[in-house]
């Protein structure tokens, strides 16, 4: 809970702070429930929760005596949010198929759609009647994956959202999301310059080879632009209001560099290696998956360029 | 080359059949009499179960045993490269004892060529050999060795002698596999499958009568085996077989030794990027509509389509004789890289969040996620794209080689510890 | 006339030996009105031109008495023809802001849109009263563009393309402007690599730098990809209808390897020069010129690979 | 450093300017002042026009002249190169014949450095030097030489001693431009414009004084002043001036000054792409709609973004003197690359089949033809992409260095004919 406030048994941070440790969790492909119950579960709360249940969750949030969890209906846009997961009387009822961490959340906080083309945020204990949870098979077995079924579940209404209040949302997680990556990324770059300072082939390191060095200095380049932007977006969020440096595309912006130059450092990291890095024997392809994975979750790099785009179409705009 | 000799020779062979040919034999029996008839391997010499004949009397004799539906020798796995550098470089005692049993069947074979620390620069190995007592005593390690685990012998190259330059002190030995001094593991890939095996070999054995060339003579040797997996396009790549649905037991027994063989390659289409499943899964998934991604598939459409044309290109040219330089096998294998990584790439903006699923419950029965983490395999297996480029830039190019650094006696050459 | 039939002066030959013809332009920056006259003006006739029409110009065409060019009020895609030039009771009016070689054609063919929505395709003298024919300046010195303008000029309706034949049309023209593309980054690829063998920096040829070796290496491959979809689309063109070989879209494939490859080893050419590579001392510039041009020339790469997915998206198709 | 003394420099120099600043003078006459008053370069030491400041306190005097709207002295062109390089390595003779016209203007110089056979490979120059009763005799040619055609002084590099290593055998010299032996041309771009020039000098002479350091110590001198050319960002990108808009006779003749040192690097802006174009551009054609060029739009934000952002925190950390590695120039001089190329692409485009066009009419008056032909500029000029590419893996990662083909004494390393 280092972004909750301090009476909420908070750090009283910010975003910035939270990259901070995020980017470490991502350094050391940190598995465990942070990102679902502290970051998502616990954005959504910050955001839209009432104080009641602020009052009554992040406390055990922030000290992890209670897991939570997002759950989502569509984890590519925010756009596409509450199409699946219907609210009517405070009654669940729909399908989530991509749910990250339900299988050991004890509260689901749940976002869906009702009659009057609202979102509402719902509070639920995972144990409650009517909901089903499934393991779903995850290509990155770092991550682990749920879906989430309601059959006429009753759930306690504790905030709303409207399509700006979810934008910001999906930004705030999305920024989190950018520093993990990025930490990985750095982690990976390194260990692969590592690497081929110490492996031989024709009686040289192959870290003296032209080809390599080049893509490797490419690859710095992209990694330095997309550390830079991800911070940028810590900044971002945390800027007051009307701050002009603050983009607005911020985020998004990190996500999409975050994205490509993270599952590039992976080819990379694999590729030279080369066989051995395809294999279990090292943890390369772990790392691989993870990136693989981050790419896609909370929306591709192409989803948050168009993202950008409906921010930089508009006169005016940087 | 008449017409005349190519059909009596395929009037000879119908006629063969017709008196030998019987589906109730066991695998193993079939094959003896098809061997001591000649016509198992006819482009080989009349000494050793041939007949001499050329490519174009082979491709007869092949064509009718297809069109018969008649079990021919084995051929899947590394023991097709066994026997053709056998056949080529070994001693006459070599050839009596190894080749039957390998068109037989009788006996399976590996390939004990990479290292871990000789993978692209493979005369780099450093598997060591010593001549003592009339047998020569092996240790090292070799890795990617397909089918090691159930193969009764193994082709090897090792090194014995260090202060020769790195490709002239290397040995080609025939290693018997079922042995205390050798021990093969399982190597699990990052997809899950396990296709290779690691093969360590702590003193083992090699019979004096087992080194094929001269002691030294083996990159030579090397270069033949090679050559022909080039030729055969990486070896045991599903042999046909198919045309065998009948119960009878040689086309039982026939099934099974394809199926054992053929198991390790079954992710080898994934590796590939699975094009085929582009357009079909676009269209389902309306991802066809989006401008973005449509960019993306023509993209991935012109560089699969420019590489099979430009292949095509290049087998015409070959095979009207032109010595033009078309450097068809390193360029089509770097086309494979990046197709299969663009097909990757098409795939993930296809399925968005969905990319993060795997197993039967997910796209295509997880054929898709098995897509993305199988792609890598493809810019490294069977020579990376790093070594393709600098074939290409070297020898069809013809652009200078670098300032070597691995010359002079090989005990002096830098190399992983 | 190559691709002419004989009865019209012509070889008899098809787009295949056009193909070749092309082709060997484009190696020798050939800056002659063919590609205008016999190319454009001349398949324009060929495809929707009446016999008359056929018999009165492809001869001098053909022969190079009569030079022609093909006027098209817009060169992106056949889809945005006919909205600037208006042809009213065999009248002409409008503009064409892009023409190639109108200067010194003779004869101008022009495709215009017709009230009844329709395309007509007419045949004007340059010297008609009420054209006026600017020369445009051009980013690309070896391509001469003009801008014609049509104030109510009577004009001989030659004949009419309804979309599919104006597609065609478009397609036959696509196929060789790729020959000659093609053609041009063969040449300039070769002599790039020749370059490299013989400039010396630190006592060696760049050429033995890995780094410089391995985009070469990628840069053939590219090229022999856009090579053989170029002849293929020649002979798809020729081919019979009905053909399952010959792929409706292999034209645009064609345009939009060609365009990006032709780019490629044009930027290529000049980086690996160095200086002399962006002055004037060296032809390289032209090259780079006529790549650029070619690249937007009758559609852009990213326009092509719309027009494969055009058919592509279909059922079925490939 | 006391805020006291700050302050107290601020008064000293309003004092001095009301005192002495006239802006009737000619800008020479005004120049000569500035100079013997010591203002016109405070970081220099006492001997030579200056007070030995800090750069803190020099920060402050400049602050003063700026907001007074005084004329400085010429700094423009190459010119400043060579006074800091005679400042720091030359004699005193050297200083006291050169350095004040080089303020005052009076003489104006470029930088002789770069030749047809060593562009990437500075060192490896072959302009020859011999020492001929008590001259040194020039022969060879220099390029990229801007404002070579009006200058009065070149700074030189060339061989002076052919049997040592290259970097050994370089010597520093002060060349008088107005001799026969010297002949410049223009040398014209692609783009059309004709920024730099090409300077061929036969039996050119330079007198015995004008070594520059010891003979073969040139390198070092060399890289002097380079560091000092990093340092200032590359030389003359357009200088203030623009604070002067009055009309008296010295900030004339000042204007006149900084217009022609400006001249070469007009098309600089266009060179990196003109980024700021893209949006205007793609809002105004409708192209901003297209779901293509977006995703393309986006792509260039993110680059360009990126790399701000990303030079930003290496100023920073700079700043905060930490010694983590920071490599944003060779970063900075490599993304400013692949923006400019995406720049280049997007604008592309954007316009389509218009992209055909240029000049006047085109799109914002032949602005974005001019990026078009301009941009392969930026990959080349200032160290290509290659070296920095080398630079980055060598010296930030760390990664081995190649073999060198270059050791040994210069006559006997493979070059350019």
């Amino acid at each position: 809970g280092v972004h909750f406030p301090e009476e909420f048994g908070g750090f009283g941070y910010g975003p910035v702070e939270l990259g901070i440790v995020s980017e470490e969790m991502g350094r050391y492909l940190y598995c465990g429930p942070f990102f679902a119950s502290s970051v998502m579960a616990g954005y959504a709360l910050l955001l839209a929760g009432s104080d009641s249940a602020k009052q009554s969750l992040l406390t055990g949030i922030a000290s992890g005596s209670v897991i939570a969890t997002l759950v989502l209906d569509d984890l590519n846009s925010p756009s596409s949010v509450g199409q699946r997961l219907m609210a009517n009387a405070c009654s669940l009822s729909g399908r989530a198929p991509l749910v990250l961490d339900a299988h050991n959340a004890e509260q689901l906080l749940v976002i869906a759609g009702e009659p009057e083309g609202i979102l509402g945020l719902y509070q639920v204990p995972s144990s409650t009647a009517g909901i089903a949870i499934e393991a779903i098979e995850a290509m990155d077995p770092t991550r682990k994956l749920t879906s989430v079924t309601f059959d006429q579940v009753p759930a306690t209404r504790v905030g709303e959202l409207d399509m700006g209040l979810l934008q910001q949302l999906w930004d705030y997680i999305c920024m989190a999301l950018a520093h993990e990556m990025i930490g990985g990324a750095q982690q990976l770059f390194e260990s692969t310059i590592e690497y081929t300072k110490l492996r031989y082939q024709f009686g040289r390191p192959i870290g003296s080879f032209q080809g390599l060095k080049h893509r490797c200095a490419d690859l710095l380049m992209e990694l330095e632009f997309a550390k830079a932007a991800t911070h940028h977006a810590g900044f971002c969020l945390a800027a007051e209001a009307g701050d002009t440096d603050a983009e607005p595309y911020a985020a998004s912006m990190a996500k999409a560099l975050a994205g490509d130059v993270y599952l590039k450092a992976a080819q990379e990291a694999i590729q030279m290696r080369g066989g051995l890095g395809f294999t279990w024997e090292e943890d390369t392809h772990l790392w691989f998956k993870r990136a693989k994975s981050s790419e896609v979750f909370m929306g591709t790099p192409a989803i948050h360029r168009e993202r950008m785009m409906m921010v930089l179409e508009e006169e005016g705009a940087a | 080359m008449s017409d005349v000799k190519l059909v009596e020779i395929e009037q000879a062979v119908h006629a063969w059949i017709d008196e030998h040919w019987n589906p109730d034999l066991s695998l193993i029996e079939w094959r003896n009499i098809l061997v001591d008839g000649g016509w198992a391997t006819p482009h080989w010499p009349v000494e050793y179960y041939g007949r001499g004949f050329t490519q174009e009397e082979s491709a007869v004799v092949s064509r009718v045993f297809n069109h018969r539906g008649v079990v021919p020798v084995a051929q899947t796995g590394p023991r097709r490269l066994a026997a053709e550098t056998i056949l080529a470089m070994g001693d006459d005692l070599q050839k009596r004892r190894f080749l039957r049993p390998i068109l037989t069947g009788e006996e399976s074979w590996c390939q004990l060529f990479s290292e871990p620390g000789s993978g692209s620069d493979l005369a780099g190995l450093s598997t060591r050999a010593e001549f003592i007592e009339g047998r020569w005593i092996i240790n090292g390690q070799k890795v990617w060795n397909t089918s090691a685990h159930h193969a009764d012998w193994g082709i090897l190259v090792a090194r014995s002698n260090w202060d020769l330059p790195k490709h002239q002190g290397i040995s080609f030995f025939l290693i018997d596999m079922r042995q205390p001094g050798v021990e093969v593991r399982q190597l699990k890939h990052m997809n899950g499958h396990a296709s290779f095996n690691e093969v360590f070999m702590t003193d083992a054995v090699v019979d004096g009568d087992h080194l094929v060339g001269a002691e030294g003579d083996g990159w030579s040797v090397a270069k033949t085996t090679l050559s022909y997996e080039r030729r055969l396009g990486g070896v045991g790549r599903s042999f046909g077989g198919s045309k065998a649905e009948r119960e009878d037991r040689v086309h039982r027994e026939y099934e099974q030794e394809v199926a054992i063989a053929n198991e390790p390659y079954t992710w080898y289409p994934q590796r590939h990027g699975r094009v085929d499943l582009v357009l079909p899964r676009a269209r389902e998934t309306g991802a066809i509509k989006d401008p973005v991604i449509r960019q993306e598939i023509a993209r991935l459409i012109c560089m699969q389509k420019g590489a099979t044309l430009a292949a095509n290109v290049a087998e015409a040219k070959r095979k009207s004789g032109s010595n033009e330089l078309v450097p068809a096998g390193s360029i089509g294998k770097l086309a494979a890289s990046v197709i299969a990584r663009q097909a990757s790439h098409v795939h993930t903006l296809i399925s968005g969040a969905d990319a993060m699923r795997s197993g039967p419950g997910s796209a295509e029965a997880g054929m898709v996620a098995e897509v993305l983490v199988s792609v890598p395999a493809i810019s490294i297996a069977g020579g990376t794209d790093e070594i393709q480029r600098n074939i290409i830039s070297e020898r069809v190019l013809d652009m200078p080689k670098e300032v070597r650094s691995d010359t002079g006696p090989f005990r002096d050459i830098k190399r992983n510890a």
